[in-house]
């Protein structure tokens, strides 16, 4: 054995640090149009070809391309154009707060609002989403009232969650949105378990589960994609690659040579690669899977490829691991711009109309903002009270908890 | 918490699959899965017979995946369902130790009573079999110090089978910890005599039909006035052991619940016996022992004659063929009674 | 939605329970012979059409054919197939010290001898295995002394591992052999730290790490893949598919319309799904695994595709949840007996050399045992000291354990 | 034990980056992984430079899997190295438990010393940061219960780096729990007033070579006979604060080394004073309080003259709206000495 090199260790790195520019040609694109769709039946090993491709529906001049155009009619695309810029304007909104110490704490989904806008009006009423802390778009597609999300995001006397909380980790149930955790993938085989309780049921909801890139190389991604094979549990994995994790690369959760979607083929889940950044891809793609799921085909996993355009959180500053300007070049471009684009091509939309609908969410938000924050905030001391935080950690208060509640006084 | 119906001699293993059975058949919304639980009905037969019964959809296999196994039931307890969970032996939680710590434990709080995890977790747990240290464990202190669980430990078929109900029924998720050293008859801690099998206790009674024994609640093994035992598990055997051997009139709680506690049997009996002495196979150092002295000596402490003591496992691994010096066997429990009357 | 039907859970099942035939075409074989042997060098990619063949050499006459034929010469062969026959001899006469309560439990590797021993084979001196309790075939291959073997299964005075570990849960550290835990699956990602190791410091050794098809389920399982993609880390990462796991068949565990071996190439490495009963072949995909780690290549998982032909452990009645002589009717047979063959085909051993083998060995294991049981047994209580009991748990025993010790009064 | 060469001021996270620099620098075999703390340095940058300085092959990111990070560290270990790994929160350790319980903690011990697992885990823990339950929590006690661990928390930058290059040293595998709140200085509890930065206070100074603070070693924190205070990381400076405003003349001890503990400093400042206060961040119900409370009244009984206090976190999630009505503050800590000293 000694006629061999010494070995070494190999440690992957970006193609782009500070004050470079990265070479996306990693990505492996595929161009709009140019990747068939299977019938919704199709066995987990025939989407082989797909986890190494990419789904596009929108070419570089905004038409709408190829057999996964899912043929929505204008007033749909309407409505996803508006959440996707509700999500952004309020990220904005938040972020602003945030520095100005209204909010604690915020993480903004720049960039990748479409993947969790489309996917939403994809799913029917019911449906549960396992989301993580970056899938707003959830909530604004599902119209949840925007004064309870602020008022958890200034953990205030009027916070649905009491100040419990970190801002952003909403439970919102009845839009079918599950209690984030700030504990990354735990939520997956959850998703799963949803699922295959309404199967156990003979119920016909299903359930979508949300995991970052970095995320996937937690246990529990592993785990619900057993668990959503072996019992082919109606869920879908959605995988947001949008190319970090706080400061590393995807290719430090396993994405360099291979992709997040091939991991479902080889857990035996169907399983599709497909661009966030284009609306109607993620819708079509969402659809297919939603399809396959509420027929008893099982789960089906589907990476997006997106990318994180702001900081981690708050407490993050990108320009220290990345460049300053990597979104203008990231190939698949800006979700909104996108499909702002189509629907100005198709005639259902002008910049004039974009620029109303902007000013409209503008002052909506700034309303909700006005009221959520009339309720107080955690800066001013407007919180729920201490007495509260002994309520909910069991249905009724042990004796031992009584106690510590009067020890505090309260 | 009256019994439905008459009662039978029922082994530990045969009174918890009757619990299981009775709340498969009532609440449709109780669903059983684990490692080999299914088809072969569990490596202890728990489960035996109850696939066949209410069919795969309620009672099934799991891939080797404890994490999964809890995870997946979390997210069928948001949906409505009860599960009723095996890990197939404690030692063999850790994998699961996320999902029932920042999960399964925190789920109402977090969601503001949204969403809940209505689970019951089932291991056996203890050691005296042979079975080394991944097969020996009582991990209770973990749970114990994680808030929203509840953790339970039964000492005899009748407990077994009403606890466990209990706990199906209880909205709060809880740890049920089975001592396999149990399941077949009390064991004393004298390994080299033949097994006394539960036919021939009192407590392997059991009715056949519903009924509770109430979470939260100690019972007084055997009343005593010269020291409290305060214990649970397989453990209130080896004491009441100690106690007849070493003539000392032993005051043994078998506690049942183990947190939420119930703290009042604990002090009523400790202010009455002025001693006390804490008796569990976990390892020592901040083991449930260690909340327990804390808890007497804050409660008790102008009646406390003699500092509390604690006769626990040693604080290394279960070893395999030192199982006998390992355990805290009678002598060990008698020596501890010793110490605090001598003091 | 509600034109839906209504959801069911799928739960996997065996083709055959107790009293039936297993229907064995779910295992989808290939003929000797058919499969390409693609350069060491392939990309993880490259070997996608490898994870659903069948990589074997020996044909059912017994020739060695194909591209995967080592060429060993008859030499090699021959102290294989003594390893794997002592490996037999040696779980059979244990087994039935067990029955006599001489040692407490035991394991036998039953019909998938070739996995281990043939590995075993092929690797270096000084690379190292982290083995679960079904890889006795490794120490047999390397010749560990069988009286040490015995005395951790007495659990007696002369117990290398000091009666600690259940039996079967060897630590043989000279022989490459890392000490078994009774945890699953907890090995991988510690094989793959080896490796790395080895590769931080620019060593030659490489890693070979073994997992069970039902313990892929297991969270470390993936964490193993993730981290020895990313690293490309040196390491062999073997999946015992010996289609049970316990009670439970091996679509349990996510084996149902893909592989394990699929898994691997998902997670982006390069993977191979082996006849695992075929010794030419295993030594020959293990051969080259070891060339791809050894030469800065990175990872090999292989999906050993074999039969678990007797109990789980002495625990265990197999009779009980599939047919009793299911083995008899397993397609890849036995692995000594296709050894035999073709040995004996090339004229290079007879019956006669077979039976004297066995009894060779025979007399061998039971000298040994017979000088193991002279040290005592946990039986006959002559073990290590209770005093011992504290020792290793600190490289010094801190005051604690002192005291503990002096209160046990040894 | 002696440093090597001059002093110079340094926060909490510049004393362990020094600590890892000078390890890294002694030891080739010591090597740093964890999530972000490679080209980042960490996200509370402890391991800045690093990389830069020793290459990605000492120093590197990992995928977010804290049980791979602990798992590949297991097997460095076996092979030689000295891995010193970074959790990024210690509630994120929960997914490693499985590998830090039956693994890190019983490897030497199983292969009866052939192989062992010499690891470093670092991880920042506690709360007053507004981070909410999953950036707030202080696990210590877990590990307390685990045999074969050695759980460290220091409370100072002198500490810090004493204790950290003692701990990569020991062929133990040592927890090392950074209380986050102090990154920056001492923190005494009241939130409301600006910090104080470790240049302000004598334990900031630290030398920049070599040296250790030997494990199971407790300092007084602060000399007082009234009562005594067991006490570790933030709570130290609480503690103080609670003696100053409340006149108390308490004998803070900060036990640096939680288990193996220093249990002769404890008992012979218990004997001294004759009361007792575990003051602890994590919450109470057998959270290693307990234990110190237990062993206290074991070896102290006849000198205490009032049950032992415990003032802790509740036994609630950490809430993030509530952060300071759940923090055990100066108040609280003075109200706890007061109870003990009416009694
Ligand atoms: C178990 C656990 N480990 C670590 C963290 C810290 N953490 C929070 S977010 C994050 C990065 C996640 O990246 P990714 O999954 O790609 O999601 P993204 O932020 O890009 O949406 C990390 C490491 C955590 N919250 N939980
Ligand atoms: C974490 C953990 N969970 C469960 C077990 C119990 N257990 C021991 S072996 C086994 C089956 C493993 O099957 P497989 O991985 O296929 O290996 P095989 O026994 O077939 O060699 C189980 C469930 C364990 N030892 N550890
Ligand atoms: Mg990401
Ligand atoms: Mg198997």
């Amino acid at each position: 054995m000694s006629d061999h090199q010494p070995l070494r260790l190999h440690v992957p790195e970006p193609t782009g640090r500070p004050g470079e520019h990265t070479d996306f040609s990693y990505l492996h694109l595929s161009s709009a149009g140019e990747i068939r769709r299977p019938p919704v039946d199709s066995a987990a090993a025939d989407t082989s070809d797909l986890v190494f491709a990419l789904i596009r529906v929108l070419d570089d001049e905004g038409r709408a391309v190829g057999p996964w155009d899912p043929g929505l009619p204008p007033e749909r695309l309407k409505a996803g154009l508006r959440a996707m810029m509700k999500t952004r304007v309020f990220d904005a909104r938040m972020q602003i707060a945030q520095r100005q110490k209204k909010i604690s704490f915020y993480m903004q989904s720049l960039g990748e609002e479409a993947v969790s806008v489309a996917h939403a009006l994809a799913l029917g009423p019911g449906d549960m989403c396992f989301p993580t802390y970056r899938q707003q778009g959830l909530l604004m597609a599902r119209e949840v009232p925007l004064v309870d999300l602020i008022c958890q995001l200034l953990s205030n006397e009027r916070d649905p969650l009491k100040g419990r909380q970190l801002p952003v980790l909403y439970s919102v149930r009845k839009a079918g949105f599950f209690s984030a955790s700030g504990n990354l993938a735990t939520q997956m085989p959850q998703a799963v378990g949803w699922a295959m309780a309404s199967a156990i049921q003979g119920d016909t909801k299903i359930a979508s589960g949300w995991i970052g890139d970095g995320s996937t190389a937690e246990a529990d991604f592993h785990t619900a994609l057993t668990f959503a094979h072996v019992y082919r549990a109606p869920v879908i994995i959605n995988v947001v690659n949008n190319q970090w994790a706080i400061s590393t690369f995807q290719a430090i959760a396993g994405g360099e040579g291979t992709t997040f979607a091939a991991r479902g083929v080889g857990a035996g889940i169907a399983s599709l690669r497909v661009d966030g950044n284009d609306f109607l891809a993620v819708y079509s793609a969402s659809r297919w899977a939603a399809e396959r799921a509420r027929s008893n085909l099982g789960p089906t996993l589907i990476e997006w490829v997106t990318y994180r355009a702001g900081a981690h959180s708050t407490s993050d500053d990108p320009t220290k691991y990345r460049p300053a300007d990597d979104w203008a070049h990231f190939p698949l471009g800006d979700p909104i711009e996108r499909l702002k684009r189509h629907l100005t091509g198709i005639g259902a939309w002008s910049d004039r109309q974009h620029e109303d609908l902007k000013k409209e969410l503008e002052a909506e938000i700034g309303v909700a903002q006005k009221e959520a924050e009339s309720y107080g905030s955690l800066a001013d001391g407007h919180v729920h009270s201490a007495a509260s935080m002994f309520e909910d950690v069991y249905k009724e208060m042990p004796a031992h908890l009584r106690r510590q509640r009067q020890r505090l006084g309260v | 918490m009256g019994a439905e119906s008459g009662t039978v001699p029922m082994t530990m293993i045969q009174a918890l699959r009757s619990a299981m059975d009775v709340m498969l058949d009532r609440d449709p919304g109780v669903v059983i899965f684990g490692e080999d639980v299914g088809y072969f009905g569990g490596v202890f037969r728990c489960t035996e017979g109850l696939q066949k019964k209410y069919g795969t959809s309620r009672v099934f296999d799991t891939p080797i995946s404890e994490s999964g196994i809890v995870g997946a039931a979390v997210g069928m307890g948001a949906y409505g369902l009860r599960p009723v969970v095996e890990i197939q032996f404690a030692d063999y939680f850790y994998p699961a130790t996320d999902q029932i710590v920042s999960e399964v434990a925190r789920l109402r709080y977090r969601s503001a009573g949204e969403f809940i995890a209505p689970l019951t977790i089932r291991m056996p747990c203890g050691g005296g079999i042979y079975g080394g240290q991944t097969h020996s464990q009582s991990p209770e202190a973990f749970f114990t110090h994680v808030c929203g669980l509840r953790t339970v430990m039964p000492s005899n078929p009748y407990d077994a089978k009403g606890l466990l109900i209990a706990s199906i029924e209880c909205d709060d998720p809880v740890i049920f910890l089975e001592p396999k050293r149990l399941y077949n008859g009390p064991f004393d801690g004298h390994h080299e005599r033949p097994v006394v099998p539960w036919s021939q206790h009192p407590r392997g009674e059991v009715p056949e039909g519903h009924y509770t024994v109430p979470l939260e609640s100690a019972a007084v093994q055997r009343a005593g006035s010269e020291l409290t035992v305060l214990t649970y598990g397989t453990m209130v055997y080896v004491s009441e052991a100690a106690a007849q051997e070493s003539g000392v009139d032993a005051e043994i709680i078998d506690l049942r619940s183990l947190w939420p506690l119930d703290l009042d049997t604990v002090v009523e009996s400790v202010k009455k016996t002025g001693r006390c002495v804490v008796v569990h196979e976990a390892t020592r150092t901040s083991g449930f022992g260690a909340e327990l002295a804390a808890l007497v000596q804050e409660h008790c402490f102008y009646h406390l004659e003699a500092p509390i003591e604690r006769v626990t496992g040693w604080d290394t691994p279960y070893p395999h063929a030192q199982e006998w010096a390992y355990f805290p066997g009678p002598d060990r429990v008698a020596a501890g009674f010793r110490r605090v009357l001598e003091k």
